[in-house]
């Protein structure tokens, strides 16, 4: 067990002391950055992109990806919001659960496209992405829900603390927790490492893959979906073009926390590690002050450095199977 | 001689690719308690077979019977629950994971209450480091599998297949990548299989296994059973006969010692991991065979010598003048040849057609191009391209549809003769042979040794780098012994006896520890039964 | 029938649908016009760019569009006005060789003007701190709106209000939020954030309720009724401003139309806007329409159900 | 690796549809001015497509293409400034676009990371430095030539008045048939389809898939190059945010016309004939007057339905087939 129950490995103590350099430089030049009110902005702000991480790593490591999850949030943000207007006397547990079933519903179309027609997954989701962005669009019609349209229960919701924490915060830990056990504890999750790292072996071994990957989108779907109420009551606003382009930062999250584009490989704890690096740059750059035409080219430089750090400390150390000369003619005389 | 019912029964069993018609109504029974060998030439459909037999494809006619009662699976999962496990031909492994996750797979052992039961690892590593000792693998049961070798895999595989609650074993080739000592240790394995009254189908190319464990044949030629017997009223003659529809006499063919002038001189070759000091010549005309136990480092050294291996010291010289050898081109340039050993790896491109593979390393390379003259300056010439290819296939009798063919859609063996085809192509000087006969059939076998003759009689020289002993000691004219990266000993052919190279490879003759401990009871060849997982 | 098209920086943007309004308002009354409505999914040039060139081979009569960039359209409005169409530029313009008029919805000073009003309001006589949260650095408009705030600001009588920063959100809720934030971090004394950007004043009331700095720091800028109203009544926003996107659309259908029939773009000419008025053409052949009008939540819930 | 296959044939197939639906129900869609405007929907996404398509049948994939192509229009433009004529100014976008693609380049192949990782950060980065270089400024005032290259057509620089194909759209004809013939008929093209369908193998055969690997990455930043003279001609002027978004359309391009993402399959005809597909059928979606957020719906469902069609197809015509892939 030693390999997985090594909690903190080699490449998530190289990304940890960036993290923590990083918060100590940006610190020195702005004080505030190291206050307690700070730390839990940059969570609150990280909450969301743990939450879509989250349910991004499942569908990497099949060695798929899910381009289509910030459409996604967007559209189930959209028709949560428009439910909500339309029936206003809905319970938050029933508003919850239809976030996660539009979300969930959404993320097996990518599913079913998938593995019933085995197309590449970029391919599927490259176009849901379109699709769904589109599907916003028609059932607002192209009309922004703004903030004293949205329920207050949405907007209730991400402001609510509980036991001294933001909820967004809880609604994260949960969404963590439960990825991590599922990965780490069940079998359909120690199943998705094994297809993502050699998917024909996985046949052979009798994996039920398409279930598998099915699941995978279905909970990143699913995770979206949540991910998208949140979003719309954070922000107190719906519109077609919420979140555009959040998906690469979801993905840039993942990458620089160690999980594998090319599927098989990834742990929980480095995916949370590449949202906080995430959290703490973006939280970083509006106080340091830096001039914001900069602030684009750093955050490219940035994602660089990191997945170049990474891949250098994941390098294996090479097998040592040789055997000195020394210790050859040792064996020889005893 | 078998009383008791079988077990398993196909009756006419078909299946298609495509026009490929892989199999054409295959009969055959398996017995509890008994070896099945099957055997056939590469292509006859046997791994096809086992996919039918394992639920990964579903048969077109023709039905399975499982004590009895027909039977279609669903899935691969299907068919490990009724309690047929396979080790398949090629490695089935996730590189990720443990070697004990690797063993539980799909069925691991749980724990907790219901609707939140949960992986045991404790009692689930536990069982894979009970079922790995029982092969005698010598690695803990958490060891991430990409850090293994071949044979190590292999090892897990097996450890897999007897870890489960299985009725009917299938071994699919499974000594392929195996050196002798752990052969050894195999034998006792499918031996303690038997004795449980597990039904045993094994499917391999060396006929000295077959004699050593199996109690019944079946022959597979081009999709049909086309004989079958008991063991012991066959002999290895009759075999190859009925496998290959005609008589093969001899394999090796007889290579006279001609010896030319020094060709190839390697002076001090190193490597920070896996090999150290490498000393030796390569004579014009000459085989030159590399032994030793999987891992002693001989692959590693090739590579080396191919420029794809980084990190390497020492001075190598062709015809007297010292070779800058930084990537592969360079070595073909010089050329040098190289036949890896993976061959779906490093070796073949799969989606390529077998003409397009074959044609690749006379297009590949800078200089290699004016060689064959595929090509006219960049342009390629399909019509020469078709020639070159027409000439190979005929030349190794590779079995295939045409040359348009996919790689994939190959046999092992088949694809193995067309990743040497490639090189053939090249007229290269020296040509390193990487364990070029691992899965393929005697007739296959016999082409590739004639190869070599020819080779060598062309004034080629040839580096056989090969874990089959009989191979290295009837072709190589010198014989290196590498043992954990070092160079051990050589033996001149005739000297050579087959004791003192296993000895020397394996260390024993230096009083060195074997590297595999055996439990008492296989050496006893006595039963052997595994613990077994829920 | 005459087809005008209103061409927007991209759908979905509640401003260019009140105008879109307008514009069929105006059809309506000038009768035998037609409305296309359309705009790229992106507010990029290229989008725009794509739309001229299938709206000229439709053969349209008119173009009215708010550019995304007022160069890069050029050679296409140029080969459209080759072509017999009238192109004229609303809200945001394009430069003066590629359309034959541009009509503002208010005059670039005045909107400066405004907006440091607005800001002097709500810090009240002692003045203080405040900062620009802006959309895209590159968006032409939001650059002159706040050049013209500099201006104001340089006087004399506005010594007491101090611009500490301008940040840029891209119009991105999520973004603007996180610079808006920043802001609270940087200066705590900060006693205003002016956003002439409809998304960055929603995401910065937003920010100011979230934090609860309700009644110390106030948001003000531009916005539409309909979107900034829960604001209001939170108390984040004290007022705004907008100028009215309905009769821009009805007064820019007008005028095209008006250019269709003859009439002729030129410095100093005076162009109809129906029931708007006339628009007087100026040396670049540009007119403004009236003053931003300011909302509070005296009339803004009246407003909004309107846009 | 045929040049013309099913694929090629559906989407032959399917711009024959467009062109006859539309062509009867929209007016004007089939005169000779409208069928020669849409072509600049789509000729410089084609340009980086057919790159982007050479690059993706080698296994890999650069997203900061579009962004290569803001830095390479900065270039001109900075060139132009500092007094430099059209040639020079030529110059400067294409060094531009070799140092993007080297870079690329290098990082991939030294540092041996993931193309799609490696090219979502020197988006940023490019598009970024874009940023930081003009900030909130334009270039305008580019020379009459360049926008004859953009707008003009083929009659504008040969004088035959009645010539009005496009010279952006020659230029596409030009580029596909070079680009075809490289990865069609030539040992390179042969290389690149290895490297792509099994990169250790071509290793191992000798096929130096490295040198290749950063050559194709600096084409990529050639074509954007040229892509970017065209549009910076054609739009006759440079902006950090010009042509946002377009590494996503040169992909969806690249999809469309068959090549396989994950390497070793795909074709040049069938990669300019999805960019012609999409082009004019975005351009039809156009004359109708369809916004464009349901218009990228749209071709996001295209995209689906593309892909689907033929296997659904395929598989009605073959009930039994294999219930497992390469295997
Ligand atoms: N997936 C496939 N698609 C097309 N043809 C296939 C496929 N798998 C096997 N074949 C064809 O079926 C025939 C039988 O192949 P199979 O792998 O069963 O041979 P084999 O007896 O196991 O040979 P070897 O000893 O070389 O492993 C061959 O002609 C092969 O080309
Ligand atoms: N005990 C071991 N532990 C870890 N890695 C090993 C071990 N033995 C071998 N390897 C690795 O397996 C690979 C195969 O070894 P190598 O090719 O050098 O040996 P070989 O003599 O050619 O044996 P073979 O090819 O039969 O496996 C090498 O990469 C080597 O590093
Ligand atoms: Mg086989
Ligand atoms: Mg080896």
């Amino acid at each position: 067990m030693k390999h997985t129950a090594a909690f903190i490995s080699r490449r998530d103590g190289v990304l940890l002391a960036i993290i923590a350099v990083v918060a100590i430089a940006v610190g020195l030049r702005a004080p505030v950055f190291l206050t307690l009110r700070n730390a839990l902005d940059i969570a609150n702000d990280s909450a969301i992109l743990a939450i879509l991480v989250m349910g991004q790593m499942l569908v990497l490591l099949t060695r798929g990806v899910d381009l289509s999850a910030a459409s996604n949030l967007a559209l189930t943000g959209m028709l949560c919001a428009l439910a909500a207007r339309a029936w206003p006397g809905m319970p938050l547990p029933v508003l919850l659960a239809l976030a996660a079933l539009i979300g969930a519903l959404l993320g097996a179309v990518n599913g079913v496209l998938i593995t019933a027609f085995s197309l590449p997954p970029i391919v599927v989701t490259l176009g849901t992405l379109s699709a769904y962005r589109g599907a916003i669009f028609l059932a607002s019609g192209g009309a922004w829900i703004s903030d004293h349209q949205i329920h207050p229960l949405i907007k209730g919701l991400p402001r609510e603390t509980w036991l001294g924490l933001p909820a967004l915060l809880w609604l994260a830990l949960l969404a963590v927790a439960a990825t991590a056990w599922l990965l780490r504890w069940r079998r359909e999750g120690r199943e998705l490492y094994a297809l993502g790292g050699n998917p024909s072996a996985a046949t052979y071994a009798g994996i039920p893959v398409n279930r598998r990957v099915m699941m995978a989108y279905t909970l990143s779907g699913l995770f979206a979906g949540i991910s998208g109420l949140l979003w719309v009551g954070r922000y107190s606003i719906a519109f077609t073009e919420l979140a555009a382009g959040y998906e690469l930062t979801v993905i840039a999250a993942c990458v620089i926390g160690g999980v594998s584009i090319a599927g098989g490989i990834g742990s929980v704890t480095g995916a949370v590690l590449g949202v906080l690096f995430i959290g703490v740059v973006n939280g970083a750059l509006p106080v340091i002050q830096v001039s914001p035409f900069w602030q684009q080219a750093i955050a490219g430089a940035v994602i660089l450095f990191s997945v170049a750090l990474n891949a250098r400390s994941q390098a294996r150390g090479g097998r040592q199977i040789l055997e000195t000369r020394h210790m050859a003619t040792a064996g020889a005389a005893a | 001689m078998n009383a008791s019912p079988p077990l398993l029964s196909l009756r006419g069993l078909h299946k298609r690719f495509g026009p490929t018609h892989a199999l054409r109504g295959v009969d055959l029974e398996l017995v509890p308690g008994q070896a099945l060998a099957l055997i056939g030439e590469n292509g006859a459909g046997k791994s096809t077979l086992v996919k039918l037999l394992t639920g990964v494809y579903a048969p077109d006619e023709g039905q399975i019977l499982l004590d009895g009662q027909p039977l279609r699976f669903a899935n691969a999962q299907a068919a490990q629950a009724a309690g047929i496990v396979a080790v398949h031909q090629e490695t089935v492994m996730f590189d990720e994971l443990s070697a004990a996750e690797n063993i539980f797979i799909g069925r691991q052992p749980m724990k907790g209450p219901r609707g939140f039961r949960v992986i045991d690892w404790a009692r689930m590593n536990r069982e894979a480091q009970q079922a790995l000792d029982q092969v005698g693998a010598g690695f803990a049961a958490t060891t991430p599998v990409r850090q293994l070798s071949l044979a190590q895999r292999h090892l897990i595989e097996i450890a897999r297949a007897l870890s489960q609650q299985a009725r009917v074993v299938i071994l699919d080739e499974p000594t392929a990548a195996l050196s002798q000592a752990e052969i050894r240790d195999f034998y006792g394995i499918v031996q303690g299989l038997k004795s449980r009254g597990v039904a045993v189908l094994f499917i391999t190319h060396k006929f000295d296994e077959i004699f050593a464990v199996c109690d019944r044949y079946v022959v597979l030629r081009d999709g049909a059973s086309v004989g079958t017997g008991a063991m012991d009223k066959a002999n290895e003659q009759q075999l190859v006969a009925l496998m290959a529809g005609r008589k093969i006499e001899d394999i090796y063919p007889h290579v006279p010692d001609q010896r030319g002038e020094v060709l190839l001189q390697v002076r001090g070759l190193s490597h920070p991991t896996e090999f150290d000091g490498l000393d030796f010549e390569l004579h014009r005309g000459e085989i030159l065979g590399f032994y030793g136990l999987v891992g002693a480092g001989r692959s590693e050294a090739m590579l080396a010598l191919m420029g794809l291996n980084p990190g390497v010291t020492g001075n190598v010289k062709l015809d007297g003048e010292t070779l800058k050898i930084n990537e592969p081109a360079d070595a073909i340039c010089a050329g040098l040849a190289y036949v890896p050993e993976e061959r779906q790896r490093q070796g073949g491109i799969l989606p390529f057609s077998v003409m397009h593979n074959i044609s690749l390393a006379a297009l590949a390379g800078p200089r290699a191009a004016s060689n064959e003259r595929l090509s006219r300056g960049p342009w390629l010439s399909h019509a020469r391209e078709n020639g070159l290819a027409a000439r190979m296939i005929e030349r190794l009798r590779i079995k295939c549809a045409g040359a348009e063919t996919p790689l994939s859609g190959l046999s092992g063996g088949n694809q193995q003769k067309v990743v040497i085809a490639k090189w053939l192509g090249l007229n290269p000087r020296i040509v390193i042979l990487d364990e070029p006969t691992k899965g393929i059939d005697v007739g296959a076998k016999q082409a590739v040794y004639q190869l070599i003759a020819e080779m060598v009689a062309q004034g080629l020289a040839v580096i056989l780098v090969s874990s089959e002993l009989p191979e290295v000691m009837h072709l190589a004219h010198r014989t290196i012994v590498m043992r954990r990266g070092l160079q051990v000993a050589e033996f001149t052919r005739g000297e050579a006896d087959a004791e003192a190279i296993v000895a020397a490879a394996s260390g024993l003759d230096g009083g060195h520890a074997p590297r595999h401990a055996l439990p008492a009871s296989v050496h006893a060849g006595k039963a052997y039964t595994p613990e077994l997982a829920a | 029938v005459d087809k005008i098209a209103l061409v927007v920086k991209s759908m979905g943007i509640g401003f260019f649908d009140a105008a879109h309004q307008g514009a069929l308002e105006a059809a309506k009354e000038l009768k035998d016009v037609e409305i296309i409505y359309t705009g790229p999914a992106k507010p990029t040039a290229e989008g725009q760019i794509e739309i001229i060139n299938s709206l000229i081979n439709q053969n349209v009569k008119a173009i009215i569009i708010s550019a995304n960039d007022p160069d890069a359209l050029v050679p296409v409005t140029k080969k459209a006005m080759q072509r017999g169409i009238k192109v004229i530029s609303f809200d945001s313009g394009i430069r003066k060789d590629g359309r034959l008029m541009h009509l503002a919805p208010s005059n670039n000073a005045l909107i400066g003007e405004k907006l440091v009003k607005m800001a002097e309001q709500v810090t009240g006589s002692g003045g203080g701190e405040i900062a620009v949260l802006s959309a895209t650095a590159q968006a032409t408009n939001q650059n002159v709106w706040i050049a013209e705030m500099k201006k104001v600001l340089a006087q004399p009588s506005h010594a007491k209000l101090k611009l500490v920063n301008v940040v840029y959100g891209d119009d991105q809720t999520d973004k603007s939020y996180r610079e808006a934030q920043g802001l609270f971090k940087s200066y705590p004394n900060l006693k205003a954030i002016v956003a002439p950007t409809t998304v960055g004043v929603a995401a910065a009331g937003k920010a100011v309720q979230d934090e609860k700095k309700v009644g110390q720091v106030f948001v003000t800028g531009l916005g539409l009724p309909s979107e900034m109203a829960g604001h209001v009544h939170s108390g984040a926003v004290k007022s705004f401003a907008i100028w009215n996107p309905i009769d821009l659309g009805y007064a820019s259908v007008q005028i095209a139309e008006a250019l269709v029939k003859g009439a002729k773009a030129e410095p100093g000419a005076k162009l109809s806007m129906g029931r708007v008025g006339t628009a007087t053409l100026d040396k670049d052949n540009e007119a403004a329409m009236a003053e931003p009008f300011t909302y509070d939540a005296s009339n803004v819930d009246s407003f909004a159900k309107i846009f | 690796m045929k040049a013309f296959d099913t694929w090629e044939r559906v989407l032959l197939a399917l711009i024959v549809l467009v062109y006859l639906l539309f062509g009867l129900t929209v007016d004007n869609f089939l005169s000779p001015y409208a069928l020669a405007d849409s072509t600049f929907n789509f000729s410089e996404k084609g340009l980086i497509a057919l790159a982007m398509a050479l690059l993706v049948v080698s296994g890999e994939i650069d997203l900061s293409v579009a962004a290569t192509m803001a830095l390479c229009s900065l270039a001109m433009g900075f060139a132009m400034k500092a007094g430099a004529g059209v040639p020079l100014m030529l110059l400067a976008a294409l060094a531009t676009g070799i140092a993007c693609g080297a870079l690329n380049g290098w990082l991939v192949t030294r540092l041996q990371l993931p193309s799609i990782v490696v090219t979502i950060g020197t988006l940023s980065l490019y598009r970024g430095l874009a940023l930081v270089l003009l900030g909130d400024q334009a270039i305008t005032g580019y020379p009459e030539t360049l926008s004859t290259w953009g707008n003009g057509t083929l009659g504008d620089l040969l004088g035959v008045e009645k010539l009005i194909m496009p010279v952006e759209f020659a230029v596409l004809l030009l580029a596909a048939v070079a680009v075809g013939l490289l990865l069609h008929r030539t040992v390179h093209g042969r290389r690149i389809y290895a490297i792509g369908a099994n990169a250790v193998a071509a290793r191992f055969s000798g096929v130096a898939v490295n040198r290749y690997r950063f050559a194709l990455f600096v084409f990529v930043g050639i074509m954007a190059a040229l892509a970017a003279v065209l549009l910076t001609g054609r739009i006759g002027s440079t902006r950090p945010n010009l042509a946002m978004g377009w590494e996503l359309d040169a992909v969806t391009i690249v999809i469309l016309g068959g090549v396989a993402i994950e390497g070793g399959r795909g074709s040049v005809l069938g990669t300019v004939l999805a960019a012609v597909l999409l082009g004019s059928f975005t351009f039809a979606l156009g004359m109708l007057n369809v916004p464009g957020i349901v218009m990228s719906m749209i071709v996001g469902a295209l995209l689906i339905v593309a892909m689907v069609l033929p296997r659904l197809l395929r598989r009605l015509k073959a009930p039994t087939g294999l219930r497992v892939q390469g295997a």
